[in-house]
């Protein structure tokens, strides 16, 4: 019957109301294992919206979301996040005080079930810790494993909240504007590493930076005023008038 | 029946009156002011030697309680308070302490530790009857300078441009005074009202509360319980809930004197369990 | 002296977390107390477990970033419990044992904070401190209430300790007491120590930080807050246990509001968010009060508010937050010259 | 070289009850000034703590002040769980503690080292309790503050007014920190009693006094009584005209006519000044004169039992009249009397109209 | 033509770290300056310390031909500055509306000139300043720097998160109102590519120091330079 590879994350008929604005309408999606999705849409179509309902950090008016084909509908962001399914956020949410090791840390041991040793002293778990840092490395953040996360430069503490992601080893990753704020020449970086997640890993990017999306992205989606518009390969999206004038404009694709 | 209804309302009502300069500096300026009782003691204290060492008329004594205490504010904001807007609300709250331990010290020496009462003015004294129920005028007095208050304040805060400029000072002061909000003056003058309005509920709760040097904690936990349950973000929900907080306070410990000390408390972190913002906040979707 | 950081992350972090001299000079300087002012020995127990409460306070305020002003009402409980074991308990050999009661202070007080730590996981720090200060104050109406039981308003009378380990019975010199307190609360310290720099420790920075990272990278944040909620109330009623057993009486003021706030007060004093804050805070706060209030017994409040006033607005960190800039700007005119 | 015999006086001298601390701290320090402090060759030291109304505190003060200082004996005590805290202390180490103004009945039973020289609650309480029913009231109601002397009040006076042939209707408890008593005392008006007995704390008194006034209780018939406390000397003229004719029972009025008192009263006021002496400063004084006599007696030896049996039995004029200390129970024997305010000079005094003299606390075995 | 806006060897800095360096430009009315430079070189801090909000250590600032250098930021903003943040900064406890009318000054733009160039923002109108899109924050941020009906707009980053349909219609609005009327802007940007087109003048920050000074149009063709200051490689440069 199933000759697709069954999807990994799945909604159907997903709404979100906040009082009279409808910002997620009806959004039926899917998304394949290994996916490179970018979901793009004018300001206020319901992107992040839609991301903060599929990790939990708001609740669903009504439909269902479907992880690996279970209904998470009404889980907890926690629950959801140990289940494979990772973000990061359009503003960062870092840890000002803690240092970048730490934060890293404290993801890897949530997943390794390990921060509720009480009793042996951070760092007695060596392997956890070489792993914090050998993704520092990775994310070129390794000279600055011990300085206070809060004053890094900006595009210094984006590259961090993108591997607080990677830490906890998501089987799925929501990426909303990742490259927001970073400058011109470091995007590549942002770029770089999102590329290099395992293949099954699967990615859904938000991004204004059409130069990054139609790079990265195989598959695209366009949100507008909450509801899906367009779903689409790459080239069918830019060359589609209709999205050209809802959204892209005059803006030049540069084909990667 | 009639009489306890009333009695809860008068009680709620000095509750209030206590409260309302705090609902500002709280409510509006975020800031966690407890020494905002020594304020009151200031206006309260005020009105015990206005009226019993130099025997001027306690109406007198409402409007300098006012200005007396608002000034006291102004001083205090220019030379600390306003330090201390953007230190952690645990700073904010230790720094009053510190003042209200100060205040009760200086008191203590300038004015003796003995409690000071003061005597109503003949014409608020006495009752009348209102629908079969005996009621005390003064207790009416307060209740209707209550009302006015709040209608005042409300209409200030949410249908002026004064109101809008103080919400976006206190939510991002520097971002405020780089669009051209003088952000020193709004807060200067809302501490003032603040602290005149405190200085205003301890004088018209020094008849009834009698004023001694423990006065700014001995009330604090009352005004903290009616801003909590009340919420910040409104005048009218202070007012409310120093009603409700008066009329169960006063009818459990009439009706079910054994427990009546529980009420309040509990009415309390009931409340604060369920509704963590206050009873009657502004919701945020409007 | 870092052992070559960058390297070696995790022999790093094993070495910050060492007992460094300047810890074991604390310790050693609160042992030998006893012999330099062997006069004070009461006053001193005193500020060891007033330091203890205050420590407790610290991993909710200091490490979880939960504030909270109803801390007494945990050390009350823990309090009256030890006390109801002592007068109950009197003679019945295990029972009346001290450090039994110890264990059922904690383990009362520890019960009552995991129920009202439900109440603090949602909400603002001012609902966080009214939801606190009003357990507070619901259980010292109950402590006054129930008469038959705490002897209400007139405090708990009767309490008898017996020997510590049924050896070494208390002194009017308070010597006993001395060394009781001083081995719980350095005891307890310990076992906090070890907790604030486990993993475990690392993820209430976290939550402290910034809850919604937390949950989104799959933190389990209530549970955690819970945690600590009940392992601070134990400790707490630990301390409670401690005073009571000290001084052989119980009494409302246990409860009290002013309870809860002075050992706030003292752990923003010594400085929160270093475990030692409040043991520093202890001594110089009581030591402060004792030495003011015999000179001016009346007005040492002003001092005390003074005190307080200058440190929010001129010192970060309390007294801790003091030496360690001081520090630093030695080592900077050091390196500098 | 001289001896110094060291009294410890632990007062509550900040928080509410500063105010009650302030008077005894007068009151013991007028004794010493017009006496000496010269005693049976000896030279008498006052050291004051303030144990800021905490009872850890009271209690850490008298272990220090018995441990460091050696004082012969501790003195004061503003609240009862105050002076039951150092209970243990003063049995353990066989120091006399002389209690100035704690008024519950037991706390001379806890150790066998307590003398008290103020008062207790039921022995004020009983006599008014027998003048109200002996004036035509049949029943009553009473409210008091929920602690150990206002329930030892309201037992008392209801014990005695029942014998009498009365009713108590209710008896009312409001909580000790409370500022408004209005639902309690609407309850009592409602239950229309002959009388209502009040007993609150000292500080409260102001309080509660105008509330009563201003709810008409008066007027409704219902005649307001009372331990002395609710007229305390210290307020009597801060809570106004309106409690002209109030009847209440104590030991101590600042009106009270003995020579000695005049003097005390003026000496009082002389080294006080605004400030006028109440009950809470003569047991200051009475303290004072308790130890001194003691010492007196045992020829300077301040030995602790030697002390507290010098004590018992002791019998002195004081301001207040004559009174003895129970050699049994340790407990003071005075004279109660009925008062009524009144107007002299421009000010307002319990002016005594009946006596009952040498009562006991009838709560003592 | 006197200046509107005229920097004297500004030096400012946070604590004891000095980020601007001797800083010095004047500015016309009537043009758009664009303030390009890597992360970090202090794009920010200059912006910030012409409406003054950080602590100056040397130098002076003159606007409109009045020396503004000891003035309030408030009083700053209301001579005639509109500002905005890079961090956008909405006031998050008023609405879209109490957003733009609080702080307000009367002038050509009004609410509804404002509405008019963002309907989006019109149909928010009710919605508090924390329940808006990123993208609509950064509409309400512009929007109110309009509202203040300023000679001169310092926009931080303006375009970051806006949707590149609405990224041409701001600029071409922002043309239009420099040209129209007589406003002067400084503009940061990270893409020199977007902003040149727009813009008068450059000038390149390095290190707290002005490293280039010139002609948009020029410095759109100079390759070397865009690559040597920005970092900005070949492809996006053409
Ligand atoms: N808490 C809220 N209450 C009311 N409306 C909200 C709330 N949060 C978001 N909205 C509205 O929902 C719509 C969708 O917002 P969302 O943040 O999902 O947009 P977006 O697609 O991410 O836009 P952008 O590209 O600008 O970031 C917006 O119009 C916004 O105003
Ligand atoms: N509040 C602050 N305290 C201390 N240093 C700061 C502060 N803000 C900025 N800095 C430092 O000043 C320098 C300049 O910062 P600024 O924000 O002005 O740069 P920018 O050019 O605007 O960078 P970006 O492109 O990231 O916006 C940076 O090194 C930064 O770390
Ligand atoms: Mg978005
Ligand atoms: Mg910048």
């Amino acid at each position: 019957m199933s000759e697709a590879p069954k999807p990994v994350l799945e909604t159907c008929a997903l709404r979100k109301a906040f009082g009279g604005i409808t910002a997620t309408d009806n959004v039926t999606f899917s998304l394949p294992p290994g996916a490179r999705h970018a979901l793009i849409g004018p300001n206020g179509a319901g992107k992040t919206t839609f991301v903060n309902l599929l990790s939990g950090v708001l609740p669903a008016t009504s439909g269902e979301i479907y992880l690996n084909g279970v209904n998470v509908t009404n889980w907890s962001v926690r629950d959801r996040a140990r289940a494979g399914l990772a973000r990061t956020f359009q503003i960062n949410q870092l840890y000002a005080d803690l240092s970048p090791l730490e934060t890293i840390l404290i993801a890897i041991n949530e997943r390794e079930n390990a921060a509720t040793s009480w009793f042996r002293p951070l760092g007695s778990r060596s392997d956890l810790v070489d792993e914090a840092a050998a993704l520092l490395a990775q994310l070129n953040l390794a000279d600055a494993m011990h300085a206070r996360v809060g004053s890094l430069a900006y595009g210094r503490q984006r590259l961090l909240e993108i591997a607080i992601a990677l830490a906890s080893k998501p089987q799925v990753l929501l990426l909303d504007e990742p490259a927001a704020g970073v400058p011109e020449g470091e995007r590549d970086q942002v770029l770089d590493v999102v590329a290099a997640l395992p293949a099954d890993v699967s990615l859904i990017l938000i991004e204004h930076d059409m130069d990054l999306v139609f790079r990265f992205a195989k598959t695209i989606s366009v949100l507008v005023n909450g509801a899906l518009f367009v779903e689409g390969t790459r080239d069918e999206i830019a060359r589609d008038p209709r999205v050209r004038q809802v959204y892209l404009g005059e803006e030049e694709i540069a084909h990667g | 029946m009639l009489t306890i209804l009333f009695d809860g309302v008068a009680y709620g009502m000095l509750l209030f009156v206590l409260a309302v300069g705090l609902c500002i500096t709280l409510g509006l300026m975020n800031f966690i002011n407890l020494a905002h009782g020594a304020f009151a003691m200031a206006g309260g204290y005020l009105t015990v030697v206005m009226m019993n060492r130099m025997g001027i008329s306690f109406y007198w004594c409402l409007p300098a309680a006012f200005l007396f205490s608002a000034v006291l504010g102004v001083v205090l904001e220019r030379v600390l308070y306003r330090r201390l807007y953007d230190k952690t609300h645990l700073d904010q709250v230790l720094f009053s302490i510190g003042l209200i331990f100060m205040a009760m010290a200086a008191v203590d020496y300038a004015m003796g530790a003995s409690p000071q009462i003061v005597k109503l003015p003949p014409s608020l004294s006495g009752r009348v009857e209102i629908l079969g129920a005996q009621v005390g005028i003064y207790h009416l007095f307060v209740i209707v300078i209550c009302g006015l208050l709040t209608i005042g304040l409300q209409f200030v805060i949410a249908k002026t441009r004064f109101g809008s400029r103080l919400r976006a000072s206190v939510d991002d002061g520097r971002v405020a005074r780089g669009l051209g909000v003088n952000v020193t003056g709004i807060f200067a003058l809302t501490f003032a009202v603040g602290s005149g309005l405190a200085g205003l509920g301890g004088a018209l709760g020094a008849p009834i509360l009698s004023m001694d040097p423990s006065f700014p904690l001995k009330y604090m936990i009352f005004f903290l319980i009616v801003i909590s349950i009340g919420g910040t973000t409104t005048i009218t929900g202070p007012f409310f809930a120093s009603i409700l907080l008066g009329v169960a306070d006063v009818g459990g410990k009439y009706f079910v004197p054994e427990i009546g000390g529980f009420i309040i408390y509990t009415i309390m972190v009931a409340v604060l369990i369920f509704r963590p913002q206050g009873l009657f906040t502004r919701s945020a979707a409007r | 002296m870092i052992p070559d950081s960058p390297n070696k992350p995790a022999g790093w972090l094993l070495w910050r977390t060492r007992w460094r001299w300047y810890e074991l000079a604390f310790w050693a300087a609160a042992a030998s107390s006893f012999f330099i002012f062997p006069s004070k020995l009461m006053l001193i127990s005193e500020i060891f477990i007033l330091g203890l409460l205050a420590v407790s306070i610290d991993l909710t305020l200091g490490f979880a970033g939960l504030v909270t002003l109803g801390q007494g009402a945990f050390f009350g409980v823990g309090a009256y419990a030890a006390g109801l074991m002592a007068k109950y308990g009197a003679g019945t050999a295990p029972f009346s044992d001290p450090l039994l009661g110890l264990l059922v202070a904690g383990s009362v007080a520890g019960a009552l904070g995991f129920v009202t730590s439900f109440l603090v996981l949602r909400g603002s720090d001012l609902t966080r401190l009214m939801v606190t200060l009003g357990v507070a104050l619901i259980v010292e109406e109950i402590v006054t209430q129930a008469k038959d039981i705490t002897g209400g308003s007139d405090g708990l009378q009767g309490v008898m300790s017996s020997p510590v380990l049924g050896v070494w019975s208390f002194d009017l010199y308070g010597r006993t007491a001395f060394w009781y307190a001083l081995i719980v609360t350095f005891v307890c310290f310990w076992f906090c120590r070890r907790l604030v720099n486990s993993s475990f420790g690392l993820s209430l920075l976290a939550i402290k930080g910034n809850p919604l990272r937390a949950r989104t990278i799959g933190m389990p944040v209530n549970t955690r807050l819970v945690a600590i909620y009940t392992i601070a109330a134990t400790i707490s009623g630990i301390s409670g246990g401690l005073l009571t057993q000290t001084t052989q009486f119980a009494s409302p003021d246990m409860v009290a509001f002013h309870r809860s706030a002075d050992a706030l007060l003292i752990l923003v004093f010594g400085g929160s968010g270093f475990l030692y804050g409040g043991l520093i805070g202890a001594v110089v706060f009581r030591v402060m009060q004792d030495f003011i209030g015999n000179i001016t017994p009346q007005y040492w409040l002003f001092w005390v508010g003074l005190v307080l006033v200058l440190l929010v607005l001129f010192v970060r960190g309390g007294i801790i937050g003091m030496l360690m800039a001081l520090r630093e700007r030695f080592s900077r005119k050091g390196e500098g010259s | 070289s001289q001896e110094t015999v060291k009294v410890g006086l632990i007062a509550t001298l900040t928080g509410p009850q500063a105010a009650s601390g302030r008077q005894k701290v007068a009151g013991a320090r007028l004794y010493m000034q017009l006496n000496g402090n010269m005693v049976a060759g000896k030279k008498i030291e006052l050291i004051i703590k303030d144990d800021t109304g905490v009872a850890d505190v009271t209690r850490r003060h008298a272990q220090e002040l018995i441990v460091n200082d050696k004082v012969a004996a501790i003195a004061g005590f503003s609240l009862t769980p105050l002076a039951l805290a150092v209970a243990p202390v003063i049995t353990q180490s066989k120091t006399p503690a002389i209690i100035m103004t704690a008024g519950t009945s037991v706390i001379t039973e806890r150790s066998p080292y307590f003398v008290r020289v103020s008062f207790t609650l039921p022995q004020q309480s009983v006599p008014i309790a027998e003048w109200v029913a002996n004036n035509g009231a049949k029943t009553a109601v009473s409210l008091v503050s929920d602690y150990g002397p206002g329930i030892d009040a309201q037992n008392a006076f209801k014990m005695r007014f029942e014998e009498k042939g009365g009713k108590v209707l209710e008896q009312l408890k409001a909580p000790l920190a409370n500022p408004e008593f209005s639902p309690f005392l609407q309850r009592a008006k409602d239950l229309k009693p002959d009388a209502l007995f009040l007993f609150v704390p000292a500080p409260t008194a102001g309080t509660l006094m105008k509330q009563v006034i201003d709810r008409g209780l008066t007027e409704a018939n219902i005649r307001v009584i009372g331990t002395g406390d609710i007229t305390d000397d210290d307020q009597l003229n801060g809570i106004g005209d309106s409690v002209l004719g109030l009847i209440t029972s104590h030991f101590y009025s600042a009106a009270h006519g003995s020579a000695m008192n005049q003097k005390f009263v003026a000496e009082f006021k002389k080294a006080n000044p605004g400030m006028r002496p109440n009950f809470i400063a003569v047991g200051g004084w009475d303290g004072m004169h308790a130890f001194y006599e003691a010492v007196k007696k045992t020829n300077g030896d301040t030995d602790g039992t030697k002390l507290v049996d010098a004590m018992k039995g002791a019998t002195w004029e004081s301001p207040r009249g004559m009174m003895t200390i129970d050699p049994q129970t340790r407990d003071v024997i005075q004279d109660v009397y009925i008062r009524k305010v009144e107007k002299r000079d421009g000010e307002l005094y319990n002016i005594e109209f009946d006596v009952v003299k040498q009562v006991k606390d009838p709560m003592h075995k | 033509m006197a200046d509107v806006l005229k920097l004297e060897s500004v030096s400012a800095g946070y604590g004891e770290a000095v980020v601007l360096n001797g800083v010095s430009f004047t500015l016309q009315p009537g043009t758009a300056l664009a303030l390009l430079g890597r992360n970090g070189v202090g794009k920010t801090t200059l912006i910030n310390t012409i409406i003054g909000l950080t602590r100056m250590r040397s130098g002076a600032i003159h606007f409109d031909g009045c020396d503004v250098t000891r003035q309030r930021p408030d009083e700053r903003a209301r001579g005639g500055i509109g500002w905005v943040p890079q961090e956008r900064n909405i006031f998050k406890s008023l609405t879209v509306e109490e957003n733009l009318t609080a702080i307000m000054r009367p002038g050509k733009w009004g609410l509804e000139e404002i509405y008019a160039m963002f309907p989006r923002l019109a149909e928010r109108k009710r919605n508090m300043g924390n329940q808006l899109s990123g993208g609509e924050q950064q509409m309400l941020a512009i929007a109110r720097a309009l509202a203040t009906n300023p000679r001169l707009l310092l926009l931080d980053e303006p375009l970051e998160g806006l949707a590149p349909i609405i990224v041409d219609e701001l600029l071409a609005a922002l043309r239009k109102v420099v040209r129209e009327e007589k406003m002067s802007a400084i503009i940061v940007e990270q893409s020199a590519r977007k902003i040149l087109p727009l813009t008068d003048h450059a000038i390149i920050l390095e290190r707290g120091s002005v490293a280039y000074e010139g002609v948009s149009a020029d410095l759109a063709q100079d390759a070397e330079t865009l690559a040597r200051l920005l970092g900005v490689a070949e492809k996006s440069a053409a």
